[in-house]
């Protein structure tokens, strides 16, 4: 249905006095650490937003749906939600953002997913924030021909997870070792896969100059671990879901924080951008206690752009779907001081930035990564177009 | 040639701990007949207490603790769930322990949260070269504490009244009563075995090459299932073969699948079904598993 | 006079709604045995269940009565707390742990003896009465024949050293000589002071065996007395010893009741 | 719905003829991905294509069943000669491998996505939710809820035929194989063939099930079809009761309605911390209910959900298979 | 109809399993009609001997013919189906399904409804159950176990349930009954009962019975022929009363108790 109050155009998910939007996320299952570091910081996002007046007089509220990873569930849990919903800022799982894709579209949610496969790419109402995990992965390669000093006819290894963040995080190491003339050793594990001695032998057997990793973190921690005792001692390329605070914790920190390189478009805490350093203040008094780290910045940042996108269909006075999306799709060069490249979220079968930081572990720095490099768009990068899916 | 060696070395060492795991499979199924999947957050919960622990008290009376604890863990889900239901049939318990598992496992898992706790072994990182060959120490050790393992129960099922009373309780319970068994403190008892061999396989299950435990851990419990069925479900010896069997056939899998075509693609995942699937084609009953007694 | 090494009182239980045991009361004396006689159906292993606690198993229940052994009551304890008693059942038909050596069957045996020390001592006497059991020791008791099941079964109980031995049908499939060796048995170990209750279809050998006998229909005693008067009752004599009385001829077994003979089937 | 279709299925096979299977998810899969396979129309999605013969739904549908039965047939050779928790074991092999290759099979399945299942369309009505639902009684009436008719039909015919099969003479000699294999053989029951054909039979449940899940949840996902869901299916027959139709019917229900009933309800389980607090979160709280409700049904109906209806009570409805027994009690 | 019972032949049957030779070179012969009993110590490898007649175990070495059929080597199923019926010694009823259930099994190879006709309950199938279950009510009538019908067999006391496999074995309408000591676990009034049955059963449906028992007395009153195994090997065969005297079987077998 849809309706007109005050002048406003509204439609499902936007009564008198609240606007509702939704997460699927995932709090009990194999990205329960993730699903609730975004969830946490699109409550503080919203809880700032309606301390601020709210948008159009209303209040935004957050309807949180657990799904545990599990696609079935998440398909009964978004039927119940979507009709009572304006928007999904969050939503966790690419296979779970693939199987809502087509009702997704049909229903004209503007969603965001947590998730960075090019293969999510092209869809009008789905909105990748930053850059996919195949750009990261060129972008990767390009650091380590420039700075590693890799040379064509090297070895490169590439361990990367099954399923859509490993397929396309592959996608871009292929295509840029072919560029760069590397040869690719793949390797591919399971999420179940805890130990990485037999990849790290095989990578060793193949000779690799550099390590690419698509894997967790855990996964990621173990292969650092197992190459440094074999003596193998190549730098390692991440992309940005390979790597996570906690690692600093475990044996295996001081191996991160020699040769470990993330690539990320999250800006990391310890980045001296003001914007950032008041999230991490706001975010640490609302949950004290509670990890710092890409995923509240994610989600913050996923939050806000939903949060933009209300104003603007505000002010051009539609508050429907279709009204929310249009709005969101007018921003050519998103930027709301939380550091980063400007986004541009006008077209969609192309990511949002192809310029993500290089960050390094580091134990002393807030949220346990500090810069490296600043976001730049590599050459290689530039020519790379993803296939949109 | 140091490649194969180290596959092997490799593939026999990380074969160990699924070894471990499989014998805490095996031990409840031996003496109880029940397929335990709570095993796995058995094992988040002995991994759990040797990290929160071993700060305060060190390794390894936080191993202890941790062992002991899975072991008070495992009697108390006998006691409180497993002993009401004298009358259910083996199948009956089996799901059970599905339930305990979804409970136990979402508790210990809120209380990980995201993080990866390390176990604060002795180990460390350091390895071990033999003739070029890197092995981890953590896995050496792994690999003794199995066979040690193995061979206690096997002994003990064999030659201690414990393990001739486990077998008749598991057997056939009424008659087993009838014999003075008291069948409580028998099946209490198989639980907190399984318990212990828990703890013990998710220490080796969560240090290095892995960085520590966290609520994934479970997970590779699930590897250790067809350990189990190769070598015998109701076989200890048939839980160190089989565990060392797979750790191999995934290491060669993993370590060929560059001159192998058919090995790519993750082939390596389900190495250890099919090899499961032949097994079981050739021997019903696993490798070592005693095979179905018939006569009429 | 030393108390009884058995006494039942009214004892009854069910299966569910369905009763089984209405009311027995029953004795066997100190160092005694007292035989159990009835048709399929009458009660008797129920009995015995009642009495070790294993009833439960079965899916019945002791509904009332007392059951004292040697001064202690039993009722209501578990199976293990009455081995622990020295009260060892026999069950009918076997069970034996099929997938356990003969040998670890034994053993199983003497898992509730009050005094382990003895173990090796009782499985010699077993191997000198049962000499295949020693020979078979290594061999999965499943794969037995039955009668050397039956050895088993009741060699397993004799490993407890009981003080009262509950007896489920010991002859059942056994060969003539054999049946002969475990009546001695019983007289044997009833010398050395153990008493026995036993239930025995071969109701001449019972009654030689036993001092007293009670005789079940329908879950209820229906005649006692000691086993020479039963052996006289003419009762007695027709349908537990399948003697034929006058009027049958004995060679072609008579007519019997009537029953519709079988003919062949035509479909 | 879908599920008891398959439980029933499972039933016949572990409940009554003691053929443990933890396979029955790759049944479902086969079923699920003939139908989409025959009845989608090839196209693009997420970087591959995806084949696709474009058959008319109905007809892919009988298709895809009798695919899953022909799946059980070609196993049949391990499963009539394996039995009891070996053949449980060697089935669960099934799952992984039938997964292995779900995800491989991109152009077929999808691959990690899977992939939109084709709407039901018969008699020219698509049974699928369509933008604007005709509203019956104020409720939106989607083709998702018209597929409950046929759904519901499909199933009392499914629950009707097990019935039949259970009192029957295959019934009789499944239990008997169950129960005494030995001696089934001896009273001229092929044993072996008897296990594969019912191995069959309990995979053309699992297959029309797979068409009913795939339609319902109208996305077929490989990830679905794991270990969890075999798992799954096997706690719908202990909780329902072993060897009852009516008890795996109410055991799917049970199984699959009650954590998407916490889920939504979790919000409202008291004691429950918000997002955010410590605490017990209310999708936590939601499994943990689950797996107790597990545990309890079975701790207090130890003869699983069929205990609760009297009118099932074993022997009675046992005896129904000769009716020349109603001779009445025996005397005790 | 008796005139079609085929002639039973055992010859050199050996069965060795590991360690033990059940059958030693074992041979006999039971004519059509008659009633042959096998006798001998526990273990001497009766039920082994049984255990080859229907096809369960298969010898190393040696023939059995039924008429002129080979049965080594056949599965249990096609034994059956030539009408070769068995009990058990360890009884062997499905303690699940009723007792009419369980003779309703036997009637297997005379049915032919399938999973189709059954689940979709064919007039045929409905018929052809009608008509077996009539004459299932008939043998059981006969066997004395027609009260019982509606127990699960599991629930029904030891005696009853031995006269259920009797039962069972007389529903698969055989031409040769096995029968594993059927009076065992029976007292004096209910053996006589039961050797009339056998006696009955011989009369009216004119079978051959095989029979092991350890009670002579009933052996010498039912059999016309006996076999005496010991150790496998057959070491005396003849009358009833031939047996009772043979001193080999009364030192290996019967003890002292034989009458002299
Ligand atoms: N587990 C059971 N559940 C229900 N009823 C049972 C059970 N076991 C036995 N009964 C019934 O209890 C009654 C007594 O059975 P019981 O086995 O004690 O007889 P019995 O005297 O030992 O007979 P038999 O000489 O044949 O062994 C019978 O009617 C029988 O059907
Ligand atoms: N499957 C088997 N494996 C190993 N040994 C076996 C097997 N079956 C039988 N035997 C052995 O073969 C011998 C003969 O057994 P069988 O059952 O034929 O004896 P039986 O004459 O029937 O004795 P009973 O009168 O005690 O029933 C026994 O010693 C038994 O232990
Ligand atoms: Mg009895
Ligand atoms: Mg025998």
């Amino acid at each position: 249905g849809g309706g007109e109050s005050g002048g406003v155009k509204t439609g499902p998910g936007v009564t008198k006095d609240t606007i509702t939007v939704s997460a699927l996320t995932d709090l009990t299952g194999p990205y329960a650490a993730l699903g609730k570091g975004v969830t946490q910081a699109q409550k503080l996002y919203f809880d700032q937003l309606n301390a601020a007046g709210g948008v159009c007089g209303r209040k935004v509220e957050l309807l949180v749906r657990d799904h545990g990873y599990d696609v079935q569930k998440a398909v009964a849990a978004y039927s119940e939600i979507a009709p009572r919903s304006a928007a999904l800022p969050q939503v966790i799982g690419s296979p779970i953002t693939n199987a809502l894709r087509s009702r997704l579209e049909s229903d004209k949610l503007l969603t965001i997913p947590q998730a960075w496969a090019h293969t999510l790419l092209g869809s009008r109402y789905i909105q990748l924030t930053g850059t996919t995990y195949d750009i990261d992965m060129v972008n990767a390669v390009a650091f380590l021909v420039k700075e590693k000093g890799l040379k064509a006819g090297d070895r490169i290894g590439h361990i990367h997870l099954e399923g859509d963040y490993g397929q396309s995080a592959l996608a871009g190491s292929r295509f840029a070792a072919e560029k760069s003339g590397l040869k690719l050793v793949e390797q591919q594990v399971k999420a179940t896969d805890a130990d990485m001695t037999a990849q790290a032998a095989a990578f060793r057997k193949a000779g690799v100059k550099a390590i690419l990793v698509s894997v967790s973190p855990k996964q990621a921690a173990s292969l650092a671990g197992v190459t440094a005792a074999m003596g193998l001692k190549v730098p390692f390329a991440a992309s940005n879901s390979a790597f996570a605070q906690q690692l600093l914790a475990t044996p295996v920190a001081p191996v991160l924080e020699r040769e470990y390189y993330v690539m990320t478009a999250a800006t990391p805490f310890s980045a001296d951008v003001p914007g950032v350093k008041k999230l991490a203040g706001d975010y640490q008094k609302a949950f004290p206690g509670q990890p710092l780290d890409s995923s509240v910045f994610s989600g913050y940042t996923t939050a806000a752009i939903v949060g933009e996108a209300l104003k603007k269909a505000c002010a051009a006075k539609d508050l429907t779907r279709e009204g929310i999306v249009t709005a969101h799709r007018s921003a050519k060069a998103f930027d709301i001081g939380l550091g980063g490249a400007p986004q541009d979220y006008s077209q969609w079968t192309r990511p949002a930035s192809r310029a993500g930081y290089i960050v390094k572990p580091d134990k002393a720095a807030l949220g346990g990564t500090r810069v490296h490099q600043e976001p730049a768009e590599s050459d290689l990068a530039k020519s790379y177009n993803p296939p949109a899916g | 040639m140091t490649a194969l060696a180290e596959l092997l070395v490799n593939g026999l060492a990380s074969g160990a701990v699924y070894a471990l795991v499989a014998l805490g499979f095996v031990i409840v199924h031996r003496s109880t007949e029940v397929i335990n999947f709570a095993h796995p957050s058995l094992l988040l919960a002995g991994g759990y207490l040797v990290a929160v622990l071993h700060d305060d008290i060190g390794f390894w009376p936080a191993l202890g603790a941790g062992v002991a604890g899975a072991a008070a863990l495992g009697a108390l889900v006998e006691f409180v769930v497993l002993r009401r239901l004298r009358s259910g049939s083996h199948g009956t318990l089996s799901i059970v322990t599905i339930g305990v598992d979804i409970v136990l496992t979402v508790e210990i898992a809120r209380r990980i949260g995201a993080e990866v706790l390390p176990l604060g072994d002795p180990w460390g990182d350091r390895v071990v070269q033999v003739g070029g060959v890197t092995i981890a120490q953590a896995r050496i050790a792994a690999l003794g504490v199995a066979v040690a393992a193995i061979t206690v129960f096997l002994l003990a099922f064999k030659y201690t009244s414990w393990g001739v009373a486990m077998r008749a309780a598991a057997e056939d319970r009424a008659t087993a009563a009838l014999m003075g068994v008291r069948l409580g403190r028998v099946s209490a008892g198989a639980w907190a075995v399984a318990g212990a061999l828990a703890a013990l396989a998710a220490l080796f299950l969560c240090v290095f090459p892995t960085p520590g435990l966290d609520r994934a851990t479970s997970f590779a419990a699930l590897k250790a299932l067809p350990a189990a069925v190769i070598g015998g479900v109701d076989s200890t010896t048939g839980a160190l073969a089989g565990g060392l069997l797979i750790g191999v056939t995934e290491a060669l899998a993993v370590g060929y699948q560059d001159e192998a075509a058919l090995l790519r693609g993750g082939f390596a995942d389900i190495a250890p079904y099919l090899l499961m699937i032949v097994v079981l084609l050739i021997r019903p009953t696993g490798l070592f598993g005693t095979r179905e007694l018939a006569r009429a | 006079m030393s108390p009884p090494a058995l006494r039942v009182r009214d004892l009854t239980a069910a299966y569910g709604p369905v009763p089984a045991l209405r009311g027995i009361t029953l004795e066997v004396p100190a160092g005694g045995v007292a035989a159990v006689l009835g048709g399929n159906g009458a009660g008797k292993s129920t009995l015995l269940r009642a009495l070790s606690g294993v009833l439960p198993f079965h899916g019945g229940a002791v509904t009332g009565g007392e059951i004292t052994a040697g001064g202690t009551s039993l009722r209501g304890l578990r199976p293990d707390r009455i081995v622990a008693a020295g009260v060892v059942h026999v069950p009918e038909g076997r069970h034996v742990f099929a997938r356990m050596t003969v040998a670890e069957n034994l053993r199983a045996g003497s898992l509730g003896a009050r005094d382990r020390r003895r173990a090796a001592e009782a499985r010699d006497r077993v191997h000198a009465l049962f000499p295949i059991l020693a020979e078979r020791s290594r061999q999965p008791a499943g794969l037995l024949s039955g009668g050397e099941q039956q050895m088993l079964a009741i060699g397993r109980a004799l490993m407890a050293g009981p003080d009262l031995l509950l007896l489920d049908e010991p002859s059942l499939g056994l060969a003539p000589l054999v049946t002969a060796r475990i009546a001695g048995t019983i007289t044997e170990i009833n010398r050395y002071g153990t008493a026995v209750l036993l239930i025995e279809q071969n109701a001449a050998l019972a009654l030689r065996l036993a001092d007293h006998a009670y005789v079940l229909e329908t879950g209820a005693v229906a005649l006692h007395g000691t086993a020479d008067e039963l052996a006289a009752s003419d009762e007695v004599r027709r349908r537990y010893l399948g003697v034929a009385t006058s009027g049958e001829d004995e060679e072609d077994l008579g007519p019997g009741p009537a029953v519709r003979p079988l003919a062949r089937w035509a479909g | 719905m879908a599920a008891a279709i398959g439980a029933i299925g499972l039933n016949l096979l572990t409940g009554v003829a003691g053929q443990l299977s933890m396979g029955h998810a790759f049944f479902l899969a086969v079923g699920a991905y003939t139908y989409v396979w025959l009845a989608a129309e090839p196209e693009r999605a997420a970087g591959h294509t995806l084949h696709g013969l474009g058959w008319p739904p109905p007809l892919a549908a009988a298709v895809a069943v009798a695919a899953a039965g022909i799946a059980g047939g070609l196993f049949s050779p391990i499963a009539g000669r394996l039995r009891g928790a070996s053949l449980g074991i060697a089935t669960l092999a099934l799952v992984f491998l039938g997964q292995h290759v779900l995800f491989r099979a991109e152009a077929v399945t999808g691959g990690v996505n899977g992939r939109a299942v084709p709407p039901m369309e018969i008699l020219g009505l698509r049974l699928a939710d369509s933008p604007e639902p005709p509203v019956v009684l104020g409720v939106p009436f989607g083709g998702l809820e018209m597929l409950w008719f046929p759904g519901a039909a499909l199933l009392a015919l499914a629950a009707w035929f097990a019935r039949g099969v259970v009192y029957g003479r295959p019934g009789r000699a499944l239990t008997t194989i169950r129960d005494h294999e030995i001696a089934a053989g001896a009273m001229g029951v092929p044993v072996a063939r008897y296990r594969a054909g019912v191995f069959v039979v309990s995979s053309v449940y699992a297959g029309l099930a797979g068409v009913l899940l795939a339609l319902v949840f109208q996305r077929a996902v490989p990830e679905y079809f794991g270990l969890a869901l075999a798992l799954d299916y096997l706690a719908m027959i202990v909780i329902g009761g072993l060897g009852s139709v009516g008890g795996a019917a109410a055991g799917a229900v049970f199984v699959s309605l009650l954590p998407q009933l916490l889920t939504r309800y979790g919000d409202a389980i008291p004691f429950v911390a918000q997002p955010g607090e410590e605490g017990l979160s209310p999708s936590e709280a939601a499994r943990v209910l689950y797996g107790a409700a597990f545990v309890a049904v079975l701790l207090y109906l130890p003869r699983g959900l069929r205990g609760l209806l009297p009118r099932c009570a074993a022997p009675a409805s046992r005896a129904r298979a000769v009716r020349a027994g109603d001779a009445g009690d025996p005397p005790r | 109809m008796s005139g079609e019972v085929p002639r039973l032949e055992v010859r050199d049957v050996t069965v060795r399993f590991a360690g033990v030779t059940a059958l030693d070179g074992v041979g006999f012969t039971v004519e059509p009609g008659s009633l042959h009993a096998v006798i001998g110590p526990n273990g001497a490898g009766k039920s082994t001997c049984f255990n080859v007649l229907s096809g369960l175990c298969r010898p190393a070495s040696g023939s059995v013919r039924l008429g002129g059929t080979e049965l080594v080597g056949l599965p249990p199923h096609r034994i059956a189906a030539l009408g070769v019926a068995r009990t058990f010694q360890n009884i062997a009823l499905s303690p699940h399904l009723t007792a009419a259930g369980n003779l309703m099994l036997a009637r297997h190879r005379l049915t032919r409804a399938g999973f189709l006709a059954c689940g979709l309950r064919l007039p045929s199938a409905r018929r052809e159950e009608r008509r077996h279950a009539a004459r299932v009510r008939e043998i059981a009538e006969f066997t004395g176990v027609a009260a019982h019908l509606a127990t699960p067999a599991g629930l029904l006391p030891y005696g009853v349930r031995k006269r259920l496999e009797l039962a069972r074995a007389l529903c698969l309408e055989p031409a040769v009954l096995l029968l594993d000591e059927p009076v065992a676990g029976m007292n004096g009034g209910e053996r006589r009962e039961m050797a009339r049955t056998i006696q009955r059963v011989r009369a009216g449906l004119g079978v051959s019975v095989l029979l092991v028992e350890h009670d002579m007395d009933l052996v010498a009153r039912l059999a016309d022929e006996v076999t005496v195994l010991d150790f496998g090997r057959r070491i005396a065969g003849g009358t009833p009363e031939e047996i009772q005297r043979h001193p080999d079987v009364v030192r290996a077998y019967l003890g002292t108790e034989a009458p002299a």
